[in-house]
């Protein structure tokens, strides 16, 4: 098999994320447009009920374009991004890239501390309980599980009562620096150290019983030596390529989380701008984690390439 | 290799006495009982709403409590396996149809559809299955099978690309070309080789999907959007007991065990499952 | 047995009365076996009888589960029998250097192969970066890499199967240690690769090192072992000088292994005592344990006389096929008859399989065509080719993955026989399951394998298994690409006689495909040999074997089997 | 750290926390609670209320009513400066007024209550007369709501974008920044000259600062007060409110406020509540008492009337209007047909089950939500089916505006009687549009009664006319009223105090707090 020269490469990576990113917007339009709720009056009709007058509603829907063609609204919503102007949210009242520039930070943050987490949790578990003990491995197997089955809110909330309400060691709500990220991340990390501990688990356990493990300790190796040294970095390939997926899902989890410590951050701005309807907002937002995705995945294939040398390109997805 | 195949890699069987195994067996038992005739684990009604009684702690009389409404946690639990099973088993088997019609296609449909299928997956992915939930229930409304169905279609991407990735394996296989060697036609070779075995790895994944997907639900009931009031459906009561963890942890407390021990009994057996369907092809 | 008795100061290893079970099973009953220095071990013995098992107890690492007892273990005279993890790491490596059996999967495939040689030496303290880099390089170029500067920067899968087992065996040299283990270290590798690896391990003794070696290769044997243990159901049934033990077999399983052997047997004879026996009990497992006690003759399978002529079934017609930018065959052209064989040799990657698939019509070819009864064959679309692909079948080298893991062996067949083709109604159901039963019967399946799922066999009745299925749909041509190399010789042997005999019966042309010049030259009419796509020499088997024309085909024929006589002399 | 002292001190941050967060700081564009609230901190309004909801000066110092209540002219304080620097003056009314009912400002509650505004007159720099369509009393107590402040003129001139991120006013408090989804910060204006008369001090407010925090999830937000991490909190987890009245380091501060109390109000138009029998039966099917005890802890009192009792001209004649009384609720649906029973328990007519959807948003708190299905289960007891549709933001107000429901939550928050009109008057119950009067009441008696009181400044003429109202509401079954809306506060003692609630809205109004300088 031989592989295309690099620029073509290249080319078709730069050629799918722009259809994925295209793809993304355009989704995102007719599925905003589909689904019933109206901006307009969302937007005036917030709390218990308000009354607008006809002209104001009318001066609404005109001012968001909302009054146009579907189709004409549509060229115009691609044309707006391809200038690269994502607009301005309706519900926030503030332009969409501003909004992306606040609340982005916080998000990347946890995102990037709850995937730390996640992997320092599941390899601790891994490395512990895959020794020879049946007990030990059944242990770490089932911790794994109940950990990838508890829902974010309720962990979100017991962590924040034991180790903020009781213990008081760290902040309850929306801490600044490190500090407050800690119990976030944690909600985040735990479950999704479940998954990871999973998928890693059964490639390690694969990986000790290839014969290259055999073949090591033959040499003089230990036990510990080689499940650490050895066998780890093959068992990491599968949670690796997880990763991308891992990053995706931690967008959706982040919503409850940052609701339940009352943080900043995307997954909640998505939430209100779908309940909102508030279309440029919707949009931003799906494209930022379109491209972080292809972004993540582009750095997976990197580490996968340092982590695995022979191949090139993992998966194509 | 890739991810795909080590995760689907056989589960290592041992004989030796399983008491987990039982336990997983016993329980899912119940938790159908449940499902199917409730009133036979319970006497009281799930939504006998009595206000003067709220908050009791469990004791002999309520075993799990009663909540904020005065009603007996137990009941509700029992009563609610049905729903949360129809959303964990709905879901599954969405995301699952969709996933093997998406995976399939990409797997034998040549480099084009690959490709397309390929990109549609990427979209999916990149598309937060969070937002994809509630942009369909804001079409049909809340309530369990919406919930199984918004859940469902938020976890379609992933199977798929399991299902693509073995699909890819299976139809490169010595045996699907012994079957295509013999001049079998390719619908009956995807039919009867090409799809099984596609499927076989995938039972153990698909019994952790259950459980995943009542947790996602659960989610979608913490933001109001999942099985409706006064449904006792384990993820919206634990979402709605979250509140009173102070003072009466009970309410939040027996529903999301329940949803624990489901998910690990489900995967204990998916894996029991799994052993078994490779050790009979051994 | 006096030649065993261990002498305390020359032996390097020693076990007395070694038993080892796995669960309930005992898997090694009472072996007894000692190496000394400067001595070569030869442990042979049928697949699954527990060479591998003794081997890995010997450096302490029989694996999870293992029971293991024994009246004695010494390692150069110390009682190893209570040493902890600990103290055995220190042998392993520097004590005792291990090639493990599955070579090719042996070597970390994420890490540099010079690494992985470096291992044992940083492990035993084996000096500082530079030292240990030189080192590397020395052990590369000792066991014969070429450009071993290069070679160590790179990974298993940049490297041949030869140069792999050979870095294999220079992990296990890094520290030249006194003992030499090494597990079949020359099984799946082409013949002239094999001969390389086979002079390094004598050069090892040469040096006054300990070998222990493992093979099912009798021809091995005879070039380097001075003792020679045959290991049978866990057990050692013989045991004795090398040329005294293949001269003058005593146990009958020695002789049945000696007998087995192809490259000793013209065309035409069989390679195991009497006809294969068909009927309810599993032939290979009836040969094996209860063995018969006579010695085997080698009757001549009946030659059918007169027939058809020899008219071409298959034709090639200067086939090319290209993978990217590799040309994978180039100009293959070929004629097979009727009740004839062609055999195909040549390395591995020399298109062999390829020229296979575009003869099954699986691949197409870039250029050149293929005819099959004289009629087009290769240029049809698959649609048109489908009806009749039931006269051209394919028998995998692996069976296994050849079978659907999930169905019976039953229901493999009957899949095969209910088939749709031209002409044919497909059969109704108890009219297939008696086909199926005539099919396993004319392979020599026992019946209750039927039933049984494919893992579950052993490889020569799966093996059979697939013959069966290919015999289903009654073709005029069988492609046998491989279909004995993942066999031990007993097995083998079987295999071979029943596809003599099938040729036989049904009038069946074979286009059959190894490495191994031996087989091939058993069982071939006349022979291809292919070399990066080509092919470079062909014609009658005895013409080309008794004289052949190519250089490379010399260098194929030097390297395998030499003759018998000249071997015991070359190595003494 | 230093304790909080006993006497007024500056300087110090102030953290408080609420559970919503607003979509705008203008409290002139659409008009939610919580743009009041922040409102309240950063703008002055024309007028006050005092206790007795009469109106008193604020910014405006006096003001006469003139053609039948038809024009307000307003005299204006002369020394008050925006926190950009801008007059405060009669053009600054002018432009304000003016805002609010631009549809462009997309104003719901402001430019709603300004609906029979016609223009403003600058008499002078200082003096400005407003035009009204028809009289119209409840003008001044509307003024006095922070949902109308008076905000520069400048700063509205700078477009929504700007205005809805930093409003500007002459309050005691500016908005520094507002960092979305997590705290709006504001700092002390050293300026503040114009305190409204409930205030406790004058001059500059005593904190440096206060940073405005949204914490969304009830049990994080009262462990953040509990914990100290934030002064203060409103919207107190009903039940946490034992806790905190227990736990000596909290003061609890409760008001009810004014207006049109928690209700599902019974959609009059479509089955089966456009049946009066129906409607009653619903009512007297409620067992709200109970579930008030019970979900909300006792902390809620009961609202049994359409208006507040904490409302101007309330009437207690119809707080127990409609007690918890299954046996007349089966009376009345026999009556009215639906005698027949299906096997579930329902009541059914021509095959058609006794069904009312209840449309809710899917925000709605546990505990609301726990007290609806008590109000579904008590409802069942007598034959009527109750669906809870826990919907999103945009599908319940698509459902709402198209008339879709037979109940519906809501509440009205505002000073005024007038909130009747708003909620029950006949020109607001729009067909498939926004409309305030979920029940769709269309009562001609009703509407001319709201008109005669709008007409009419004079108390006791007012007091009859909505008391009729309250009687014809009462009577009518429109509504099943569960509770006064609240606003209730823990404030942690050790760290701050003078934390109040102004008395129009009863928001909370932080001028008079002060904290330990941390
Ligand atoms: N780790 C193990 N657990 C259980 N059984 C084992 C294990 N290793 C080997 N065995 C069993 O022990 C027996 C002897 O195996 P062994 O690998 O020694 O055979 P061998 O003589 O090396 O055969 P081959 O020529 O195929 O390599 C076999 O039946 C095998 O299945
Ligand atoms: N599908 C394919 N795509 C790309 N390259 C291929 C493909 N199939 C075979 N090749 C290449 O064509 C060459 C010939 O392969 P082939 O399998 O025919 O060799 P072979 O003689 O059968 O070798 P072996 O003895 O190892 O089985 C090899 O270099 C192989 O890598
Ligand atoms: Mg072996
Ligand atoms: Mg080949």
């Amino acid at each position: 098999m031989t592989t295309p020269p690099l620029y073509r490469r290249v080319l078709v990576r730069v050629a799918g994320a722009a259809l994925v990113l295209w793809a993304a917007a355009t989704v995102t339009f007719f599925a905003l447009h589909l689904v019933p709720g109206d901006p307009v009056l969302v937007l005036l009709g917030g709390g218990s009920g308000a009354n607008p007058t006809p002209e104001t509603i009318a001066a609404t829907r005109h001012a968001y374009g909302l009054d146009q063609p579907l189709y004409v609204q549509y060229a115009q919503h691609l044309g707006r991004l391809l200038t690269g102007d994502l607009g301005v949210s309706t519900s926030l009242k503030e332009s969409v890239g501003t909004v992306i520039t606040e609340q982005l930070p916080s998000t990347l943050q946890l995102t990037a501390l709850a995937l730390l987490f996640a992997w320092l949790i599941a390899a601790a578990v891994i490395l512990l309980s895959t020794g020879e003990g049946a007990v030990g491995r059944a242990l770490g197997s089932g911790l794994e599980t109940v950990a990838a089955g508890l829902p974010h809110f309720w962990l979100g909330v017991v962590l924040l009562y034991v180790f903020a309400f009781r213990l008081g060691w760290f902040p309850v709500a929306g801490g600044t620096g490190f500090i407050g990220l800690v119990l976030p991340a944690l909600t985040l990390a735990v479950p999704l150290a479940g998954y990871l501990g999973q998928v890693t688990r059964v490639a390690l356990l694969t990986a000790l019983d290839q014969p290259f493990v055999t073949s090591a300790r033959l040499r003089g190796m230990s036990a510990g030596a080689v499940r650490a040294r050895r066998a780890l970095r093959h068992a990491l390939l599968p949670p690796l390529t997880l990763s991308g997926w891992a990053v995706g899902a931690l967008f959706s989890s982040e919503v409850v989380v940052e609701a339940v410590f009352a943080r900043q951050g995307v997954g909640r701005a998505l939430l209100n701008a779908v309940i909102a309807r508030d279309l440029p907002l919707v949009t931003g937002i799906v494209l930022l984690i379109a491209t972080v995705y292809v972004l993540v995945n582009l750095a997976v294939d990197l580490l996968y390439a340092v982590v695995d040398p022979r191949v090139r390109t993992p998966r194509e997805i | 290799m890739t991810a795909l195949t080590t995760s689907l890699a056989p589960a290592r069987t041992r004989s030796r006495p399983r008491p987990g195994l039982f336990a997983a067996g016993l329980f899912l038992t119940l938790v159908v009982v449940a499902a199917l005739v409730p009133g036979l684990l319970t006497s009281y009604a799930p939504d006998g709403i009595k206000p003067a009684e709220f908050f009791r702690s469990p004791s002999a009389e309520h075993w799990f409590g009663t909540d904020q409404n005065g009603r007996d946690v137990y009941t509700r639990v029992v009563y609610g396996a049905g729903q949360s099973l129809l959303i964990g088993l709905g879901a599954t088997a969405i995301s699952l149809g969709l996933g093997i019609l998406l995976g399939l296609s990409a797997a034998l449909g040549g480099r084009r559809v690959d490709f397309a299928v390929g990109r549609v997956l990427e979209v999916l992915f990149a598309f937060p299955g969070l937002l994809l939930a509630l942009l369909f229930i804001a079409v049909f409304g809340t309530g369990a099978v919406t919930a199984a169905i918004a859940v469902g279609i938020g976890e379609a991407a992933g199977y798929a690309r399991l299902i693509r990735s073995q699909a890819t394996t299976v139809v490169r296989s010595g045996y699907v070309e012994a079957a295509r060697g013999l001049g079998h036609s390719p619908a009956r070779v995807v039919r009867r080789t090409v799809l099984p075995n596609v499927l076989r790895p995938l039972a153990a994944l698909a019994t952790l999907g259950i459980g995943q997907s009542v947790v996602w639900a659960s989610s979608l009931s913490f933001l109001g959007l999942g099985a409706q009031p006064p449904a006792a459906e384990w993820g919206a009561m634990l979402a709605d007991g979250r509140t009173f963890l102070q003072y009466a942890w009970w309410t939040s407390f027996f529903p999301g065990l329940f949803i624990v021990l489901t998910t690990l009994s489900t995967t204990v057996l998916g894996r029991r499952l799994q052993a078994w369907l490779d050790v009979r092809s051994s | 047995m006096t030649s065993s008795t261990p002498d305390i100061h020359d032996a390097l290893i020693s076990a007395r009365n070694l038993t080892v079970g796995f669960g309930d099973r005992e898997v090694v009953r009472g072996v007894s076996l000692t190496v000394r220095r400067g001595e070569t071990v030869a442990l042979v013995g049928e697949s699954g009888s527990g060479k591998s098992v003794t081997a890995r107890t010997l450096v302490g690492l029989t694996g999870a589960g293992a029971r293991v007892s024994a009246d004695g273990l010494t390692w150069q005279g110390e009682d190893v029998r209570g040493w902890g993890e600990r103290r055995w790491r220190r042998v392993r490596g520097r004590g005792i250097g291990f090639v493990l059996q599955d070579a090719l999967v042996s070597l970390d495939p994420l890490r540099p192969v010079g690494k992985e040689i470096e291992d044992a030496l940083r492990l035993h303290g084996g000096g500082d970066r530079a030292t240990r880099r030189a080192r590397v390089l020395e052990v590369m170029a000792q066991v014969g890499t070429p450009d071993p500067e290069l070679r160590a920067a790179q990974r298993p899968h940049e490297l041949s199967g030869g140069l792999r087992q050979r870095a294999l065996i220079a992990t296990a040299l890094a520290l030249d240690p006194p003992l030499l283990i090494a597990d079949e270290p020359t099984t799946a590798l082409d013949a002239t690769v094999q001969a390389q690896i086979l002079d390094l391990l004598a050069a090892a003794r040469s040096r006054e090192r300990g070998l222990l070696f493992i093979t099912h290769d009798l021809g091995v044997v005879r070039r380097l072992a001075d003792r020679v243990a045959v290991m049978r159901g866990g057990e050692i049934v013989e045991e004795g000088e090398a040329a005294a033990v293949l001269e003058d077999p005593q146990h009958p399983y020695t002789r049945t292994l000696l007998a087995a052997d192809p490259a000793r047997h013209a065309k035409g004879t069989r390679l195991t005592p009497g006809p294969a026996p068909a009927g309810p009990q599993s032939p290979e497992e009836g040969n094996s344990t209860h063995p018969t006690e006579e010695a085997p003759r080698h009757a001549p399978v009946p030659r059918r006389t007169g027939g058809r002529p020899h008219e071409a079934v298959l034709t090639a017609d200067r086939i090319h096929k290209t993978f990217g930018s590799r040309d994978a065959v180039r100009d293959v052209s070929f004629a097979l008859a009727a009740g004839r064989t062609l055999g195909i040799v040549g390395e591995s990657g020399s298109g062999k399989s390829t020229t296979a698939r575009i003869a099954l019509g699986l691949t197409r070819p870039d250029a050149g065509t293929v005819t099959l009864h004289g009629e087009p064959w290769s240029e049809l679309p698959e649609r048109e080719r489908r009806p009749r692909r039931h006269g051209i079948q394919l028998v995998h080298q692996d069976a296994l993955s050849a079978f659907d893991p999930r169905w019976t062996v039953r229901r493999s067949l009957i899949d095969a026989v209910r088939l749709r083709r031209a002409g044919h109604p497909v059969p109704a159901p108890d009219e297939a399951a008696r086909r199926v039963t005539e099919l396993a019967a004319q392979v020599g399946l026992p019946d209750d394998t039927l039933d049984r799922h494919p893992l579950s066999l052993s490889g020569g009745q799966r093996q059979r298994a697939a013959l069966a299925r290919a015999l289903a749909p009654s073709p005029a041509v069988l492609v046998l690409d491989e279909p004995v190399s993942a066999l031990d010789v007993s097995v083998q042997a079987q295999v071979l006689d029943l596809l003599a005999e099938l040729q036989e019966s049904l009038g069946l042309a074979y286009l059959f495909i190894s490495h191994d010049l031996g087989v091939v030259r058993h069982v071939s009419d006349d022979v291809l040999v292919m070399k990066d796509g080509r092919v470079v020499e062909s014609g009658p088997a005895e013409d080309l074997f008794s004289a052949p024309g190519h250089p490379y085909t010399r260098t194929l024929l030097d390297a395998v089997h030499p003759h018998p006589a000249a071997t015991a002399g070359a190595t003494r | 750290t230093t304790s909080v002292t006993a006497r007024p001190a500056a300087g110090g941050t102030l953290t408080y926390a609420t559970d919503r967060e607003p979509t705008c700081l203008d409290p002139h564009v659409a008009g939610d609670m919580p743009q009041a609230y922040v409102a309240q901190q950063v703008l002055d309004s024309l007028v006050a209320l005092d206790a007795k909801g009469r109106a008193q000066p604020w910014l405006a110092t006096s003001w006469d009513i003139a053609k039948g209540g038809r024009t307000y002219t307003f005299h204006l304080r002369r020394d008050v400066r925006f926190t950009d620097g801008t007059r405060f003056d009669a053009a600054a009314v002018k432009a304000n007024f003016d805002h609010m009912v631009d549809p462009d400002t997309q104003s719901g509650t402001a430019g709603g209550y300004l609906a029979p505004y016609r223009r403003t007159d600058v008499v002078d720099e200082f003096t400005a007369r407003v035009h009204l369509d028809r009289p119209y009393s409840p003008f001044l107590n509307m003024l006095a709501q922070a949902f109308l402040g008076i905000q520069s003129p400048k700063a509205l001139a700078r477009g929504k974008e700007a205005n809805c991120a930093a409003p500007v006013g002459t309050g005691p408090f500016i908005v520094r920044k507002w960092n979305r989804q997590s705290d709006v910060v504001l700092v002390r204006n050293p300026r503040y000259n114009s305190p409204p008369p409930y205030a406790k001090h004058s001059g500059p407010a005593y904190a440096d600062k206060v940073i405005w925090r949204f914490i969304p999830e009830p049990a994080t937000r009262f462990a953040a007060v509990q914990s100290g991490q934030v002064d203060v909190i409103d919207a107190l987890p009903p039940e946490d409110q034992r806790t905190a009245e227990h736990d000596d380091r909290l003061k609890v501060v409760v008001r009810d406020r004014p207006g049109n109390p928690t209700n599902l109000a019974l959609n009059t138009s479509r089955a089966p509540f456009d049946d009066l029998r129906v409607r009653k039966a619903f009512l007297y099917s409620a067992d709200v008492a109970d579930g008030l005890k019970s979900v909300f802890f006792g902390q809620y009192r009961r609202a049994g009337g359409p208006l507040s009792y904490v409302t101007p001209h309330y009437s207690d004649a119809y707080e127990n209007a409609w007690p918890y009384d299954p046996e007349k609720a089966n009376a009345l649906l026999e009556k009215a047909g639906w005698g027949k029973r299906d096997g579930d328990g329902y009541r059914v007519r021509n095959g058609v089950r006794l069904t009312a959807e209840v449309l809710l948003k899917s925000d709605i708190t546990p505990n609301q939500l726990a007290l609806m299905e008590q109000v579904q289960a008590t409802a069942k007891d007598v034959g009527f089916q109750l669906k809870l549709l826990r919907l999103d933001a945009a599908s319940v107000n698509t459902r709402y505006q198209a008339g879709k429901y037979d109940l519906r939550d809501g509440y009205w928050n505002t000073n005024t009687p007038d909130v009747l009109h708003t909620v029950f008057g006949s020109e607001y119950a729009v067909r498939n549009g926004i409309h305030s009067n979920a029940t769709y009441a269309k009562d001609p008696a009703l509407d001319k009664l709201f008109r005669a009181a709008q007409a009419t400044t004079d108390p006791a003429e007012q007091q009859r006319l909505y008391g009729a109202a309250q009687r014809l509401i009462s009577a009518g079954a429109y509504q099943l009223t569960l509770y006064p809306q609240t606003t209730r506060l823990a404030a942690h003692n050790g760290s701050v105090r003078g934390a109040a609630l102004e008395p129009a809205l009863s928001l909370p109004y932080l001028y008079d707090a002060w904290v330990s300088s941390r």
